[in-house]
């Protein structure tokens, strides 16, 4: 395989996914989730704005004014969705109904806590779903770049912004690694191909706990 | 979308243990789940709680066909008087009943169903009904505060199902169905026509698919 | 005029009702206020299991099965009616669309407090969606007799029997008189015709105030 | 049933006054009431405190249209990312925002709606949007407090309705609006479509005709 950088990312964060799973896809990278789920994995896809069954993006002259997906994109809607109010949507979301939350992250640390809606000064866009997504879902994967461009670490001791969910991660899957949050701390399960402890820890500032064995991503 | 959720009776009735609380749908049986229950009886099944708003009565199949058969060690609905076992086997110490307004039953299990921790009532306040329970005054005004129910298995009732489970209702048999089938870990619906994946509007769906696991067609 | 006894009940309590209003109506005596409504009064009829728009009373051959009133018994659809689940209809009950429930009573007092749900050891059917619709709708009206047929006061000092709510009740409409209960105590509004107010005294163990011009009930 | 609620658009407008809390439905302009909104803003409306999902965006009419011509005071929704005026403005202290999660803003207004004095939700806790709220513990698990939201004015965006304002949707823009139907003490909707009372089907309708008062056809 020669998987790398986001890709190697979506196609890991895929693997967590089970056939009949409904799962939320974040804005931006985990959108390309869906391109690598495994054989025989069929998933269905929630759109936190009141629907089910996202469907391939349409062409202009075939999209219906009355679907766009979370991000406000014009979609489709597949043959055995089901559409709904807001409540609902969100009832579906807390209520343990939604198998799976896979988004991004502005930082993201030890303790399980995410921050991905707010830059103060900068960025105030607002938290829309997330905060519920990431409270409400039964298993939160975040999806993120291990560093920032700037080579800066995401993964932390401790969030510096204001936190979309604390203590609610699950699993964060970077091009090096996949660490998941066991309610303790954050465990270093696996790696990528040719990618060594000593360099996840070196471009980490959380503090990894190393169990005797690691998996391999791929 | 995925494969068919479509079981027969005995399959379904398979999947509840003595001692399980059981959600039913309906009101005065209509609305109720009035064959498959028969199958419950029929598998031996006994001590349950059951959570309905209502226990049918003792001269049609239906709900009351459980308690007329003493299988239900507990009852929690919002009314009893038109089965008088329920008196009955309440008197002899066979029987505990619980009693929940309506409405509030309502709620509590959307509460189960939807990931919320309770909601605040003004039904019950100053009766019998707030004995025990927290007071919370919001804007000036008193509210009972109400918990989630959730069940082991929801036995629900819906006219339509696509394969998938995507189910509607029709006229006044909706009642408690959509809430009971998001608040139990496994939903049973008996239905009374199952068309394929896809022929149901996405507009039309009442209960998604997702949240009913084996359909029964009777 | 010649109304009397529960005509003359019914056809008071209509007149509390404006065009275009959404009323439920309790089981047995407040049916008969449909009857009596004034002349260009149009209002809807919710059934509280999940309809609005009670239509009347179908014979067995046009009975849909799916159709009950909120006493369980054979109804149907007016054009114009919405089907819905006991969430939403007890959510338009407790939200303030419900613009009057005109119900029944065992004892009503001069606190506005209502019991009819419950003879504690005799009768024990349950308060069904008695309590949210008196702690819910915006005007609550009690359509009695007098007094019982052993010709003991039912309009007392204080509920003996557990309430359905407290501090709920607007009007009580009896074969004697209107009383208002104005948040203080029992305003005794209006008379039936040939009805003394020491006679209404005699028959009532609340203390009512007696305002210096009393209405005629007809 | 009753009398037609069409009216026309200036009719409608005129409902609105300086200062007014309305809610307006809509998930980025879909489902929102993008031509009537321009109404409002030929009325001369302002200083509302604006209730929505969203800011709408900057480029097209819709709910952004209110922002971009300064109408609006104060803003509660749950992510204004998409228009830039809303930093703008919020930045130049001319605009109050307050951001609420998603699922949190449909449930407190649903509060509104439906009579409940707030709802327990985990979405927030350990975030800055638990602060000087209550947290209350149900089961071993922390819960924040959220209260009901309420308008004098929601203007919502249907698909069909008929003359007695029975409500259906579609798709995607269901969202926000059926809540808002119940939470405002004025709602009116703009609809595509109007059809004589009778030929929606009961089951089919989302909102029901009680809840709305006026009908604009755009």
């Amino acid at each position: 395989m020669e998987l790398k950088g986001r890709d190697l990312i979506a196609y890991r964060a895929a693997r967590f996914l089970k056939d009949g799973d409904m799962v939320n896809l974040g804005i931006g990278m985990p959108t390309k989730v869906a391109d690598f789920l495994p054989e025989g994995v069929e998933i269905f896809l929630q759109s936190e704005n009141g629907f089910i069954g996202i469907g391939p993006t349409p062409s202009p002259e075939e999209w219906d004014k009355d679907v766009v997906n979370a991000g406000g994109q014009p979609s489709s809607i597949l043959p055995g969705g089901a559409c709904f109010d807001s409540c609902m949507s969100f009832g579906l979301i807390r209520g343990g109904h939604v198998d799976a939350t896979i988004l991004g992250a502005l930082e993201v640390d030890q303790e399980g806590n995410l921050a991905n809606w707010i830059i103060p000064g900068k960025m105030v866009p607002g938290m829309g779903g997330g905060m519920d997504l990431v409270a409400g879902a039964n298993t939160v994967i975040v999806m993120t770049d291990h560093c920032t461009k700037k080579g800066e670490p995401k993964i932390l001791k401790k969030c510096t912004l204001p936190l979309t969910a604390a203590h609610e991660v699950d699993y964060i899957v970077t091009e090096l690694c996949v660490l998941h949050y066991n309610g303790e701390g954050l465990v270093l399960t696996e790696l990528a191909p040719g990618v060594t402890v000593d360099e996840v820890i070196a471009r980490t500032e959380a503090k990894l706990i190393i169990p005797e064995t690691i998996g391999c991503m791929i | 979308m995925a494969k068919s959720k479509v079981v027969s009776p005995s399959e379904a009735a398979k999947l509840l243990r003595d001692g399980m609380t059981v959600m039913m749908g309906g009101f005065t049986n209509v609305g109720s789940a009035n064959k498959f229950v028969l199958e419950m009886v029929k598998s031996g099944l006994k001590d349950i709680t059951l959570i309905s708003n209502d226990a049918g009565n003792d001269k049609f199949d239906g709900i009351g066909t459980l308690i007329c058969q003493k299988r239900v060690k507990k009852l929690i609905a919002s009314h009893a008087g038109l089965n008088p076992q329920v008196a009955v086997q309440m008197n002899a110490g066979e029987l505990e009943v619980e009693l929940v307004p309506q409405g509030t039953l309502a709620e509590r299990i959307r509460c189960g169903g939807t990931g919320l921790g309770g909601v605040l009532t003004p039904t019950g306040i100053g009766t019998v009904v707030a004995e025990g329970k927290q007071i919370i005054n919001v804007n000036g005004k008193d509210y009972l505060l109400e918990t989630p129910l959730r069940a082991d298995v929801a036995v629900i009732k819906a006219w339509k199902a696509d394969e998938f489970g995507n189910l509607v209702y029709r006229r006044a048999a909706r009642n408690f169905n959509p809430m009971m089938a998001m608040a139990a870990d496994i939903v049973i619906a008996e239905v009374e026509e199952v068309v394929p994946v896809g022929e149901i509007d996405p507009d039309m769906v009442m209960t998604p698919g997702v949240c009913v696991d084996y359909v029964v067609k009777m």
